[in-house]
């Protein structure tokens, strides 16, 4: 199994304890990964409101340089890279204005892209293609006792996916139930994060990031797994400010890959879990330091 | 007083209708006791100036096989139109284009190149092609053009009857020729056979069975033909259906399959998509694959379906081949 | 062939009717009629207000009589719409009604055209082909076909019951089939009906036990019809009756058998009450089932599944013996003349829209469900109450459920807004609980509907306008603690609320039934891309289809109320009867015919015809078709590679004449 | 007790400018918005907008411009998509949200010191000239550019990241700048096609 | 050289109870679609007789629809299984004679597919018109050029006194 890989700007910055949980995971499972040569931003939320064509053009460069470099689908970690890159492959088919404006930009650069080039995001790969018993095969130590929350936030599951539901997604519940965890039933789990208006609008923004914590907390859950570098960052690195707001709602939350690192029996530092502000207790560093 | 003057004539043509003629065997001789044949190019010397120095309509009939597809066949067709009362359209050639017909699934700049350049019989480095005119040690030499359009002869001249076939038998030529000298003619425009299908007097009829749908199209040559069974029973497409009759179901008799060479009946416009239209709708697929496959058996349309009647049919050519301004011969 | 027949010289009359605006707003009448004037053989050429009119009709035979025309052509609207009444002007000329062509030119010009030019241009060209083919037109005569008197109606609904009590009544004979082990359909399940509140059991049951106890009507329930064949005044029908393992002649519905069944308790979802409650293998699907006979349900019969039963029930049925487990499903073949076509709705399945948590909160129930719970013989005998047995203090109601929505169903259900008002009411009846009615917009246009909306306003419920976005199970505020939730935007007050409630009672639209394609097929009829059959015309002739003798009522149609069924069914009865009583129908004398003289029996048409209308005389050797059998598609004409068959109304000259008249551009 | 009139004239109203925005790839389904509220209702973030996304698609659908441009509605979208995906009438309403987006900056209409549209130049300006975005340098630039106050409100936050070694100074950038520069302003010229405002 | 204000003629087969129908909802719908074709209706769409699409590119048409039921819900059982086979073949040979596939077209639509008529006409006029006038009876007299100029020829060659003609019957 190979796939290019685009871990999009997060992932080298604040997130890059997802790019340091993920890479060997999928060592561990035998998945080749190559990570795309001379990527850029994908442009994200931000591009697109200021100017469309170009956000097309940026997420577009990327596409093209993945189909130049091989027939392998597009591994895209980051919930933003992962809906932006989906959505420009979906208006690059839809529209043909965009269609044109983005092909003739293209040219410039001399590169083309066709449409080959799936788009996919870790959860899909690993539960789709790598598939949950070659996943247990890999289980040393289960997550046995430890209470999840899977969260999935909204841009992986929302409105470009294809492999999981927009409401009611399962597939990370099932990934996690297979390395041992105890899975939370938690109905917030696609809600918003509150993105970067926590930055910016901390009163709205953090709220949101405030119940998605205190209702985890309130269901008995330990951790919160996310599959997105913006909402482990929301989640996890607010909590001073959150207190000082609504009091306390301190529950750590860690990417789904540095769960399957554990279980996988890796190192926690070899999983970046050092990087979190709120550390995960009691089993979690028990294993990490094991 | 003096008997009828006859003509007879050959433009685009195997010479299988002068056999035919001359099939009438003792027949002939009681036509030419009849009538006084003024022109027989294939039978006796009589030349284009004998018949330019006659008198418009002083010829009773001419009958004139073979499709028309030079400019100097046009001229005699011109030529004998004014100079006979009837003029009669005689075999596929002339009634349909024939044979030669199927050139208009070709330019005559393809044909010509085949037959001068390509075909592997040829030897001809220079590459010398049939000049309209051509001068020679002072003399001014022409030959005549070769039309881009093979044509039925009514497609040139107006025609008053027609004796279809290739050849018309030998009966149908009898009678047509004896109604003319007894004036029993039919409306004209007339086809001078039976206006009924081949198969009403096919030997073979009794054994088409009334359910036949046809899961598979063999050619003759790929399969044994069974000397009673009714062709289309077999597999085989045979142009009975939608053929006039009146040919004496000779090639079905001699096991082969009618292809079709009397024309339609006088209720059809287009023999090729009628006999299309019927072997299509009796395919037993109701798979659109599966009928595709089915109808591949049958490689080539216009040769199975317009193999004497291209020229006639509705559409009387490949459409899109290059048009070229005439040249004057 | 002559183009004129014996008819002498040709005089034809054109006549382009303006329909007020509707043609001569985009076509250029006058044009037209100046242009089809000049044309060969046409003698008179005008342009009229209204052509369908009476004095418009007149025009035509006036102009008969004094113009001795004898072809007449008339553009107007589409054939399908006014060939019939034209036809019977020129008759009434004193012309044989076949000398008559019609040209389309608003359906399939003016209302779907624009440009002036273009639009007349193509009126012109249609019209031209009209008067080329007319001259073609031989004097026929229809022929009259029978019709069986015996009426088919299928689903045992409200709708199918009444029409089946209607055509009863009037002393024909019917056969009611329904799939189901009693007829009452959707309605037997209603405790009251809006806007009257009336009793649904009250109104229903007795027009059950009529169908029961009439002597015109034959009812089978437990049964499906699997094959239907022939046309209008003659189809042959094939119903699969199911065996429901009770003789239903010898059963008297005493009910021991279901006492005496090794089951003591109910252990199976029961169908009647939306699976509130549980039945036996052996049971009656609700009290006032008709008819009145117990089911063996052969999914969950020890006997039938196993083999292996204690048998109780046969002892207790002793002296009837009316159980028999040797039933075997049974096909019977019927003649029918005229077949009406009520086979209902489904309601739409909440599941699909999980916002809703139906399926995933115990107290998310449907509109249907409530109202099992509020009918007296329902499962908790009238009581409305939560899962744990509790009264609920708060009661949410969320319409337009799979209904209005691009992503379920697009149309509107139409009697979802009046029922959850009326379970509304009745909420505020048997509890003291708050209701709540989230909406998009309240539709009450029935009879004593708007006075209803206003009973429900006045009665305390409360309305709020929006299309709610989530039910969930946590809490943000003290008050929602243990409450569902609901998250809507008050689009009036213009801000989000959140609304916690005890119960919330999912307003499900109505959606064609899921076989409603085979169905569909079965009786050869038309369905809308929604699914639901379709009417032959949405005004002129919405109970009839395209096939003729075929008629459609109730909610198979679109959704519907209970009046506007019933009204359906009594007008599809009326449409049916009045075909039975004039006892024949005038068959469109478009049937293919061979000259004999001309056929050379190549029997290439023999296979061709799927109602055998083409035999072959091995005497004369020549094919020939029967004109009764044939139904004029003209597949064989075609065909005939001798060009020896024609079709009456459709020669093939008449086409060409078309072809080149529809080619002219003037 | 001020009050202000509400009323609004037809003068108030921006012709063309609903059809400028159903132009506009995706968003022509605005044109049947059955104002249900759906939107409202699912948006996390509806609680805090001046107008509500369902006020935003009746003001956007009856030409309201400078009221639409000038809320803080669009601002307030966080793109979680949650009502693209709702809309019974399945309106890209989050599409839209851009296009206003891109509308309120071209005309520079738009709530002053609002850091969000500050952020997104910001954002663009560094994925404009270096391809990458090195997130901690451009919240420090945020944070200079609309409150420099939040600096001192966050320090905590900044020692975490130091801490925890998530506080990126090396400004990431990728190799083909030139490239990509060329590309981005050919995005300018569109399709090569005459466009009509947008 | 193609005539600037040329339109695409295009003559279509609609079946009595499907696609004819479509076309008069289309019409009550108030859809509007281009103005380029002329339907003649027919019962069943078994009863297009290749004939009728030759003719009338013959005479003219630049492309030829044909609608009916779909497959499985024929008026009349199995007409259209038929015209979908005849067309299977007549694609064929039309295209052997030099016609484009795209000229002529068979399509499925149901009575309450009023919609689907407009898009399938409007779609067709756009694919004829990318393919340019067929204008058969032009190409006709093209072709016959090469025979009518000789003809005159000959006339001007030839002024030959007509005397009475000896009528003579055996």
């Amino acid at each position: 199994m190979k796939y290019s890989y685009f871990p999009g700007c997060s992932l080298k910055g604040l997130g890059r304890s997802y790019e340091e949980s993920l890479l060997p995971v999928m060592k561990q499972l035998g998945v080749e990964i190559a990570e795309l040569e001379d990527w850029n931003c994908c442009g994200a939320t931000a591009y697109m409101s200021v100017d469309e064509a170009k956000a097309g053009v940026l997420a577009a460069r990327n596409l093209a340089i993945a189909e130049k470099s091989g027939p392998h689908d597009l591994l895209t970690p980051c919930s933003a890279c992962y809906l932006v890159l989906n959505k420009t492959k979906h208006n690059l088919e839809d529209f043909p204005d965009i269609r044109d404006t983005v092909h003739n930009a293209l040219r410039r650069g001399h590169l083309t892209y066709s449409g080959n080039t799936k788009v996919r995001h870790p959860l899909d790969v690993l539960v789709h293609d790598v598939g949950l018993e070659a996943i247990k095969q890999k289980v040393v130590r289960p997550l046995k006792g430890l209470k999840v929350a899977p969260y999935y936030g909204c841009q992986v599951v929302r409105p470009y996916s294809t492999f999981d539901d927009a409401w009611n997604p399962t597939t990370m519940d099932r990934l996690l139930a297979a390395l041992g965890a105890e899975v939370v039933h938690y109905p917030l789990k696609t809600k918003c994060c509150g993105g970067s208006l926590t930055g910016t609008v901390p009163e709205a923004g953090l709220r949101l990031t405030y119940i998605l914590l205190k209702e985890a907390v309130r269901r008995g859950a330990d951790v919160i797994a996310t599959i997105c570098p913006l909402c482990q960052f929301n989640l996890d690195a607010y909590h001073d400010q959150i207190d000082r707001r609504w009091g306390p709602a301190r529950i750590p939350t860690v990417y789904f890959t540095q769960l399957m690192g554990l279980a996988f029996g890796l190192p926690a530092r070899q999983l970046g879990l050092q990087r979190n502000f709120i550390p995960m207790k009691a089993l979690g560093t028990e294993r990490a330091t094991v | 007083m003096p008997k009828p003057k006859i003509a007879l004539y050959w433009c685009a043509s195997c010479g299988g209708c002068e056999e035919a003629v001359v099939d009438l065997a003792e027949g002939i001789l009681g036509v030419v006791e009849a009538v006084d044949i003024v022109l027989w190019p294939v039978a006796m010397d009589f030349k284009k100036k004998d018949i330019e120095a006659m008198a418009d309509q002083s010829i009773v009939a001419t009958l004139l096989n073979g499709a028309i597809r030079t400019s100097e066949q046009e001229a005699m067709a011109h030529l004998l139109r004014r100079k006979s009362q009837f003029l009669i359209a005689y075999g596929a050639c002339a009634h349909l284009g024939g044979i030669p017909s199927l050139a208009n699934q070709f330019s005559r700049e393809q044909m010509l190149k085949y037959v001068y350049e390509d075909a592997p019989t040829m030897v001809n480095e220079a590459k010398t092609r049939p000049q309209v005119s051509c001068q020679n040690n002072g003399h001014a030499m022409t030959l005549p053009q070769l039309r881009q359009v093979v044509r039925s002869l009514d497609q040139v001249v107006e025609v008053d009857y027609y004796i279809p076939g290739c050849p018309p038998t030998s009966k149908l030529t009898q009678a047509a020729i004896s109604a003319l000298l007894a004036g029993k003619l039919p409306p004209k425009g007339s086809v001078l056979a039976p206006d009924i299908a081949l198969c009403d007097q096919c030997s073979r009829k009794g054994s088409k069975p009334a359910n036949l749908s046809f899961s598979q199209f063999k050619r003759p040559h790929q399969t044994l033909l069974d000397p009673e069974l009714c062709f289309l029973a077999q597999g085989v497409v045979c142009m009975g259906p939608a053929t006039r009759g009146g040919c004496e179901a000779l090639c079905t008799g001699g096991n082969m399959p009618c292809t079709g060479c009397f024309g339609p009946t006088s209720r059809v416009r287009d023999q090729g998509a009628k006999m299309l239209s019927s072997l299509c709708a009796n395919v037993a697929s109701k798979d659109e694959k599966e009928a595709s496959a089915i109808l591949s058996g049958i490689p080539d349309p216009v040769g199975t379906f317009y193999r004497y009647g291209l020229a006639k049919s509705l559409l009387r050519r490949k459409v899109d081949l290059p048009v070229e301004t005439p040249e004057t011969p | 062939m002559n183009a004129n027949g014996k008819n002498g010289e040709l005089r034809i009359g054109f006549y382009i009717c303006h329909c007020g605006h509707n043609i001569a707003g985009v076509v250029d009448c006058p044009a037209v009629a100046e242009y089809v004037a000049k044309l060969p053989g046409v003698a008179v050429s005008r342009d009229y207000k209204y052509m369908c009119s009476d004095p418009g009709q007149e025009l035509i035979q006036q102009d008969i009589r004094e113009h001795k025309l004898n072809r007449v052509v008339v553009a107007s609207c589409s054939p399908l719409l006014h060939e019939a009444t034209f036809r019977k002007a020129v008759a009434a000329g004193g012309l044989n009604p076949f000398f008559f062509q019609m040209v389309n030119i608003r359906e399939h010009d003016s209302w779907v055209h624009t440009d002036r030019a273009a639009a007349t241009t193509k009126a012109k060209a249609l019209a031209h082909a009209a008067v080329r083919r007319v001259r073609f037109h031989k004097a026929l005569e229809t022929t009259r076909v029978p019709i069986h008197p015996d009426v088919l109606v299928v689903g045992g609904g409200i709708s199918g019951i009444h029409a089946a009590i209607t055509i009863a009544n009037a002393g024909k004979k019917v056969f009611l089939v329904e799939r189901d082990p009693s007829i009452g359909g959707h309605m037997a399940k209603f405790d009251k009906t809006f806007p009257t509140l009336d009793c649904a059991a009250c109104i229903l049951t007795p027009k059950m036990s009529a169908v029961r106890s009439h002597e015109n009507i034959t009812l089978w329930t437990y049964s499906e019809v699997v094959k239907v064949e022939g046309y209008v005044g003659n189809y042959t029908v094939t119903v699969k009756r199911k065996p429901r393992y009770v003789n239903e002649d010898l059963c008297v519905g005493c009910q021991e058998c279901i006492k005496a069944c090794v089951y003591k308790e109910g252990k199976f979802p029961d169908e009647f009450n939306v699976g509130l409650s549980k039945r036996k293998p052996v049971y009656i699907p609700f009290p006032q089932a008709v008819p009145q006979v117990v089911v063996i349900d052969p999914h969950y019969c020890l006997q039938l599944k196993t083999g292996k039963c204690k048998k109780t029930c046969l002892e207790a049925c002793a002296d009837r013996q009316a159980i028999d487990f040797t039933q075997k499903e049974e096909l019977v073949e019927i003649k029918v003349g005229n077949i009406i076509l009520a086979t209902g709705f489904k309601l739409f399945d909440a599941k699909r829209i999980p916002q809703y948590g139906y399926g995933l909160y115990p107290n998310v129930v449907t509109s249907i469900e409530l109202e099992r719970l509020v009918t007296s013989s329902g499962p908790t005998s009238g009581e409305i109450v939560l899962r744990d047995g509790k009264p609920p203090k708060s009661v949410g109601f969320i319409l337009c459920v799979g209904s209005r929505d691009m992503k379920t169903n697009r149309w509107c259900s139409r009697t979802c807004c009046m029922h959850s008002m009326k379970l509304a009411q009745l909420v505020r009846e048997h509890t003291d609980a708050d209701v709540t009615v989230f909406y998009l917009d309240i539709r009450a246009p029935g009879k004593g509907c708007e006075e209803f909306y206003d009973k429900s306003l006045r009665d305390g419920i409360q309305f709020v306008r929006g299309r709610v976005a989530e039910v969930t199970d946590w809490a943000l505020a003290p008050e929602e603690e243990g409450k569902l939730v609901i998250r809507v935007e008050d689009t009036l007050a213009g801000f989000v609320r959140r609304i916690p409630v005890d119960m919330i009672v999912l307003a499900v639209g109505m959606e064609p039934h899921a076989d409603a394609q085979d169905v569909r097929r079965l009786f050869n009829l038309s369905c809308g891309s929604e699914g639901w059959f379709l009417e032959k015309h949405p005004k002129l002739a919405p109970v009839s289809t395209f096939t003729d003798g075929v008629f459609i009522a109730g909610c198979c149609q679109g959704p519907k109320d209970i009046p506007d069924s019933i009204a359906q069914a009594g007008a599809a009865a009326a449409e049916a009867m009045a075909l039975i009583d004039k006892g024949y129908i005038e068959q469109e004398p478009n049937t293919a015919y061979i000259l004999e003289q001309d056929c050379s029996g190549c029997k290439s048409c023999l296979p061709l015809c799927p109602f055998t209308a083409i035999t072959f005389d091995e005497a004369k050797q020549k094919a020939s078709i029967n004109a009764a059998l044939c139904k004029g598609c003209g597949t064989c004409v075609a065909a005939c590679p001798s060009g020896s068959i024609h079709q009456n109304l459709f020669e093939d000259e008449e086409i060409f004449s078309e072809i080149d008249g529809v080619l002219s551009y003037a | 007790m001020e009050v202000r009139r509400t009323i609004k004239y037809e003068a108030d109203r921006v012709r063309g400018f609903s059809k400028e925005i159903m132009s506009v790839s995706g968003c022509d389904q605005l044109q049947s918005c059955i104002q249900c509220g759906t939107c409202s209702g699912t948006c996390p973030l509806s609680i805090y907008m001046d107008f509500s996304p369902r006020q935003v698609m009746a003001l956007v659908r009856a030409d309201f411009k400078n009221e639409v441009l000038a809320s803080k509605t669009v601002w307030l979208c966080a793109s979680c998509y949650a009502c693209t995906v709702e809309c019974p009438r399945k309106i890209r309403i989050t599409d839209i949200m851009y296009a206003l987006k891109q509308r309120a900056i071209k005309d520079g209409i738009y709530p002053r010191h609002f850091p969000i549209p500050i952020l997104a130049k910001e954002f663009s300006e560094m994925v404009r000239r270096k391809g990458r975005i090195t997130e901690t340098l451009l919240v420090m630039r945020l944070f200079l550019k609309a409150n420099w106050r939040a600096v001192l409100g966050s320090w905590r936050l900044g020692l975490g990241l130091i801490r925890t070694g998530r506080f990126v100074v090396r400004q990431e950038h990728i190799e083909r700048q030139a490239e990509l520069t060329a590309m981005l302003a050919a995005a300018n010229q569109g399709n090569g096609k005459p466009k009509e405002a947008a | 050289m193609p005539d600037p204000n040329w339109q695409p003629r295009i003559v279509a087969f609609f079946c009595n109870w499907c696609t004819y129908t479509a076309a008069d909802l289309a019409g009550v719908s108030r859809l509007k679609y281009a103005p380029n074709v002329r339907v003649i209706r027919l019962m069943c769409s078994g009863r297009v007789d290749p004939q009728f699409v030759l003719e009338a590119l013959a005479r003219g048409a630049d492309g030829v629809l044909i609608g009916g039921c779909h497959i499985g819900d024929c008026h009349y059982v199995e007409g259209n299984y038929k015209t979908v086979r005849r067309f299977e073949m007549l694609k064929r040979l039309l295209a052997d004679l030099g016609i484009e596939e795209q000229r002529v077209r068979l399509e499925w639509i149901s009575a309450s597919e009023g919609d689907r008529v407009k898009t399938v006409i409007n779609e067709m006029v756009e694919q004829v018109r990318a393919l340019g006038p067929l204008n058969l009876p032009n190409r006709f007299a093209d072709w016959d050029r090469e025979v009518s100029e000789w003809e005159a020829h000959l006339q001007t060659e030839e002024p030959s006194a007509r005397p009475e003609p000896e009528v003579t019957h055996a």
